[in-house]
């Protein structure tokens, strides 16, 4: 495998973080166009970690998500009564402040003489901690892939646990789900504090693989992006999240012919699937064939 | 004493629903409540579930005041209800509407990981499968069932949360005599302790299930013995 | 053969010769003597996208450049003859497609790459790309970047790897204070306007033309911003105009210039001097408010004033693409890699492909000035360029040149 | 006070392109519970279309925007057919992510096929500025505030009073009742489509005049602040729109007077977000009662 497609995978790995968290939201019933705000905070929070004050990578991504899992939790708190478009456009603002505050966010320090750090609009620049460590992309790839990994094991447990049962059950009804005594509150909070975190791991790694990252790129289109790939993939199994994402970035970015009307092809195929396939591809029920979902073992 | 409604008053825009309404409930007992349509029946269970607050009046659950605590706590005092129109989980299949719903202590681990208590939990709900008659519809999508197997899931749910007292609004309504007789026995088989207050216009139905029977009219209770 | 038979079958030999024609201009290279050796070049620019009419013209006149050095070959030290082969990657003038496409470069036969258009993706790719080639540890990536377009000051000292060829704004600006200074000396106030949110036109403004128009004496009377997609600039103009201030500078890209323009024209104010950013002197810019805009000076690196500047705009025509202060660049560019291959003992060669992008590095960094289509380019030790550049004005929706600054060296 | 006079005039002008572009969200919303993002740049695209007609055989500002609009009046058409008759699903999140799909397509095709670089626009019958005293007040300006007075004004007295608004309002309140008293459900859904993107089309194209130009990247921004109206007066009725448009359109100059670019788009977020959050409170009482909130009654696919 060439360096390109170890690069490619990074880059579909960590949007496939994004989509993850926009997937779990989903599952909870609301659709957010602002899960770029915590993969923008994760990048920023990560790169400045390591670059202004040389951290590990590793602790500098976990505390990043940390960070964003305490500004997720607290911000679905304030957001729990909006479901629906209301919610989805709240998000949205709440992204778009955040950009402005990226734009306006100066911290510098000069390290080995130069002035390395978030400059606002100009960005941030030389983010080269993995580079500087001798890693090359492959290294790289794989360390983020493990991360991937790991993340996916856990979702799939709570797809197939009664936790995941329930969030499902209030997504789908959560006037519902109350008189069944879930706490729906609760669960809002956890679920926007974990979408939150996995973002924000995202983030830390793209902004690593990026080398630059500035407030442009977390705009509402990365946002939507994010809503768009859980829904290509399929609601029933967070695989479809990563099944978007390599629909788009995998097969869509990397044909060169197409490139100039990836978007294009992008929003027709977007579409086409909500029209022939609502649910996405991997939608509940071909989950349930492929056993994604907690089924009976012994049917009565 | 189980339930303990004392001097419970409503008023919607205007109009008095009810009006200094009591009446109490034993444990297992089960009392069924008539009236015309607007009588305020479906309002009494609402009040009763934390669906809406009264301007007046207390209720007692177990000697315990429950008329501000939100639906949640209520539901997990085992005060539950069914609605008149049967709502369920639409997108997921029967089983996973029984399975996420199924009162089961869960260890903080068994949040995302409980193979072990599953066993247990399969035997339960094959058993509720079995007494109302919703084997063969398993793995059907909830929105999908005809009408008796759409209220025999809705009761088996509730029932599945291990209720105290069981709140029916029309439980029957649009069923013949026999499937609704074949709904209420299934209650009684799978949790026979259980107390119940039915909503319900058939008269013959609340003759045979229920101990005592209250008509409202006026926004008061009148005893039919 | 009946007389419609005859006609469709003239008509059908027309379409194969057509067939023939465009044949013969998409595989060029092919048609050169199969003797000699190809040395591949990436191009990289926005062809996507709102700047998409970048990216289209630094293509159009990079392959222009290549018909016109291929039409005589590359000499090799050894004394075999080599062509160009030029690939042209769209990055849309977005940072995470310019990475990827660098890697993916990077993964070719690629000797360099020519591009991109925009600042935040070079910085992104000079990022990306090993800091100090004594320095072994570092695993960026190593392949000559030459810069055409992306305009932002100091880019080039990322990288040991990265050269530019783009125009000094710093220098412009001055001068052209200068020069205002001795045209207008009746000319005491100023008022400007930046896009917020768009690094170039902003730092442009913060760190070039304010520091100059403040060194030159003027009084800075007021400042607005607005984002690039703005659609409303009434109260904008009100505040730049409330002073009435005798030069009013615009620092920002056609689209958010026009409107500011229009709006400045709807409130009927006609300052003595109007100042532009250099992005916007293209022929965008006239045809969208060629009126409003008429009278507005800009610094620009380009004008056809020269025979290599005319038979650059004639063989661009041919790929559907203009030369502008932007697209000029990739020609000069392929024109000094072609001079550096040249000079050096690169081979062209697959197998040498390290030792030969390691050649082109230190040939490309060893240049003190090159040929440009306006004369020489003098080069910096920082790998940036300081390239001869004129102050255009609007006349009548056509850019002139009002003074050149290049006469008095 | 000079200043402050004149932008609050510039403010009411700017606050009534909001109030129009929110009001053909706001027919959507209410008659098919869709939020549709694509709106904007339907419209866009329609003037530009209409725009050609000034370019290529110089028609003025009237004959301009009624082309646009009945070319608005088409693609709206063909979005209904698109969003609503061939999606199956048309709960709240599936109908907002075509709506995203197809705002995407559109905006790509434009900028396509127009590219990106601004559009001198046909001017408003080149009329100029007015001046009262020291205040100026632009031909244009007067029109978009005249015309959302009285489109909006309006608009009670046509919803309770005329036939075919008692038919949207019924439709509006509740879809399955309107049928049973034979309001023709789907032909007024058609109809509210289009009219709703051709309103869109004239509130742009009278923007376009304005500015002097139409760039494509110019239906993003009115869109997202007009939707964003739209989910903050949503609970609250379709009368809250004009003054809420009027005052955003007001705080966003004065803010940009007074403090720059940045405190313009700082306030104005906070201030929605924050009017979103409390007012959307009342849905929230609507769904304790157990009536199921906007929210949820998209959640079931009529």
């Amino acid at each position: 495998m060439n360096e390109a497609a170890w690069s490619l995978g990074v880059t579909i790995a960590c949007m496939s973080f994004l989509a993850m968290s926009a997937y779990l939201l989903l599952l909870a019933g609301k659709l957010s166009f602002g899960q770029q705000m915590y993969f923008g905070i994760g990048a920023y929070a990560t790169a400045m970690l390591t670059s202004l004050w040389g951290w590990n990578l590793w602790v500098a991504s976990l505390v990043a998500a940390a960070i964003n899992a305490l500004i997720g939790g607290s911000l679905a708190r304030l957001l729990r009564d909006l479901y629906g478009a209301p919610f989805a456009v709240a998000s949205l603002l709440l992204a778009e402040l955040c950009r402005l505050g990226f734009s306006q966010f100066e911290f510098t320090r000069t390290i080995h003489g130069e002035l390395l750090g978030p400059q606002g609009l100009n960005g941030f620049g030389q983010i080269r901690w993995v580079l500087e460590q001798g890693w090359n992309i492959r290294d790289y790839a794989l360390v983020v892939f493990g991360f991937l990994v790991s993340v996916l094991a856990i979702f799939y447990l709570i797809e197939n646990s009664r936790t995941g049962l329930r969030l499902r059950m209030l997504g789908v009804d959560p006037m519902l789900a109350r008189c069944q005594g879930i706490r729906v509150d609760h669960y809002q909070v956890a679920v926007g504090a974990v979408a939150a975190c996995v973002a924000s791991l995202g983030g830390g790694f793209y902004a690593h693989s990026m080398t630059y990252i500035e407030p442009a790129l977390f705009d509402l289109m990365m946002g939507v992006h994010a809503v768009l790939y859980a829904y290509i993939g399929g609601l029933g199994s967070v695989l479809g999240a990563l099944l978007g994402v390599a629909f788009d970035i995998g097969i869509l970015a990397f044909i060169d012919t197409i490139r100039q009307h990836r978007m294009t092809l992008f929003a027709m195929v977007m579409l086409i699937l909500l029209i022939v396939r609502p649910r996405g591809i991997l939608d509940e029920s071909l989950a349930r064939r492929l056993r994604l979902l907690p089924r009976s073992r012994h049917a009565p | 004493m189980l339930l303990e409604v004392k001097d419970i008053s409503l008023t919607f825009g205007g109009h008095q629903v009810l009006a200094g309404l009591s009446f109490a409930l034993d444990e297992g007992a089960c009392l069924g409540l008539r009236g015309a349509n607007g009588a305020g029946k479906s309002s009494l269970l609402h009040i009763l579930s934390g669906f809406i607050q009264p301007q007046s009046g207390r209720i007692f659950f177990r000697g315990q005041s429950i008329e501000h605590l939100p639906l949640e706590a209520r539901q997990e005092l085992g005060l539950l209800r069914s609605f008149q129109q049967a709502r369920h989980f639409r997108q997921l299949t029967v089983w996973e509407n029984l399975l996420g719903s199924l009162r089961m202590a869960d260890a903080p681990w068994q949040l995302i990981w409980h193979t072990a208590a599953r066993r247990h939990m399969e035997r339960v709900l094959r058993e509720g499968l079995e007494i109302f008659g919703l084997q063969h519809v398993h793995q059907t999508r909830a929105g999908d069932l005809p009408l008796l197997e759409s209220r025999c899931l809705e009761i088996l749910r509730i029932l599945l949360q291990d209720p105290q007292l069981l709140l029916l609004d029309e439980p029957c309504a649009g069923l013949n005599q026999s499937h609704a007789s074949h709904i209420l026995d299934a209650i009684r088989t799978f949790r026979p302790r259980v107390a119940m207050v039915i909503v319900e216009h058939q008269v013959s139905l609340l003759h045979v299930y229920c101990d005592r029977q209250l008509l409202l009219e006026g926004g008061q209770l009148h005893s039919l013995g | 053969m009946s007389k419609g038979d005859a006609m469709y079958l003239q008509k059908f030999i027309k379409f194969l010769f057509i067939l023939k024609v465009c044949l013969s201009l998409t595989t060029h290279e092919a048609a050169a003597d199969p003797k000699s050796r190809v040395i591949e070049i990436a191009g990289l620019g926005a062809k996507s996208g709102p700047i998409r009419s970048s990216g289209i013209n630094s293509e159009a006149v990079l392959l222009a450049a290549r018909d016109r050095i291929n039409a005589k070959g590359i000499r090799l030290a050894d004394g075999s003859r080599a062509i160009f082969k030029v690939t042209y990657y769209d990055s849309a003038c977005n940072v995470e497609k310019a990475t990827t496409s660098l890697k993916k470069i990077a993964d070719t036969q690629a000797l360099a790459i020519i591009g991109p258009t925009c600042s935040h993706e070079a910085e992104a790719m000079f990022g990306a790309l090993q800091k100090k080639t004594a320095d072994a540890q570092d695993s960026g990536i190593r392949i000559p970047v030459l810069v055409d377009t992306a305009i932002k000051p100091g880019l080039a000292r990322m990288s040991e790897w990265a050269f530019r060829n783009v125009p000094n704004e710093d220098d412009m600006y001055q001068q052209l204070f200068v020069w205002i200074k001795a045209t207008y000396p009746q000319m005491k106030t100023a008022a400007a306007g930046f896009e917020g949110d768009h690094g170039h036109s902003k730092g442009t403004y913060l760190e070039v033309i304010k520091k100059h128009l403040l060194k030159e004496g003027y009084e800075l009377q007021s400042e607005v911003q607005w984002n690039m997609t703005d659609t409303n600039f009434t109260t904008q103009v009100r505040k730049t105009i409330e002073k009435n201030p005798d030069m009013i500078i615009v620092s920002a890209h056609d689209t958010s210039t026009c409107g500011f323009l229009h709006e400045l024209a709807k409130q009927n104010y006609k300052p003595k001097l109007l100042l532009g950013l250099t992005s916007s002197a293209k022929t965008d810019l006239l045809k969208a408010c060629g009126r409003e805009a008429d009278g507005i000076v800009i610094p620009t690196s380009f004008y056809p004033v020269t025979p290599d500047a005319r038979l650059a705009i004639e063989t661009s025509e041919r790929y559907k693409g203009s030369v502008d202060l932007h697209s000029a660049a990739a020609w000069e560019n392929l024109e000094i890699i072609k001079r550096v291959i040249q000079e050096s003992t690169i081979t062209g060669k697959p197998e040498d492909l390290i030792s030969d992008r390691q050649k082109l590095r230190e040939g490309l960094s060893k240049l003190r000035s090159t040929k440009g289509l306006l004369g020489i380019i003098k080069r910096t030790q920082d790998r940036e360029a300081i390239k001869p550049y004129f102050f255009v004005q609007a006349q009548e929706s056509e850019w002139v040149v009002r003074h050149n600054p290049n006469r008095k060296e | 006070m000079n200043s402050i006079l004149q932008n609050f005039a510039d403010g009411l002008a700017l606050g009534s392109i909001y109030a129009l572009i929110g009001f053909s969200f706001f027919l959507l919303y209410g008659t098919h519970r869709i939020m549709n993002l694509a709106l904007g740049s339907l419209a866009l695209a329609a003037c530009l279309m209409g725009n050609i007609l000034h370019q290529s055989v110089g028609l003025n500002f009237a004959a301009v925007t009624l082309a646009s609009m009945l070319v608005a009046g088409v693609v709206g058409y063909l979005s209904f057919f698109v969003l609503y008759q061939l999606l199956p699903d048309r709960t709240g999140a599936a109908s907002l992510v075509a709506c995203f799909s197809l705002w995407m397509l559109i905006e790509e095709m434009v900028t396509h096929y127009f590219s990106a670089n601004a559009y001198r626009y046909v001017s408003f019958f080149g009329l100029g500025e007015y001046r009262i005293g020291t205040l100026s007040l632009q031909a244009a300006d007067l029109t978009l505030i005249a015309l959302a007075i009285l489109l909006l004004g309006l608009l009670p007295w046509f919803l309770h009073r005329s036939t075919l608004g008692l038919a949207v309002y019924g439709l509006t309140d509740d879809p399955a009742a309107a049928a049973w008293v034979g309001v023709p459900i789907r032909r007024l859904r058609q109809q509210c489509f289009m009219v709703a993107t051709a309103l869109a089309a004239l509130a742009l194209s009278l923007q376009g005049a304005k500015l002097g130009q139409l760039p494509p990247m110019m239906a993003m921004g009115l869109t997202l602040k007009a939707l964003v109206l739209t989910a903050v007066c949503q609970p609250l009725g379709y009368r809250y729109l004009l003054p809420c448009g009027l005052g955003l359109g007001l705080i966003e100059c004065f803010a940009l007077w007074y403090g720059g670019a940045t405190m313009r788009d700082a306030s104005v977020l906070i201030l929605l977000l924050l009017l979103l959050i409390t007012w959307q409170g009342r849905s929230k009482i609507a769904w304790r009662l157990g009536v199921p909130s906007d929210s949820q009654r998209r959640g079931r696919s009529e």
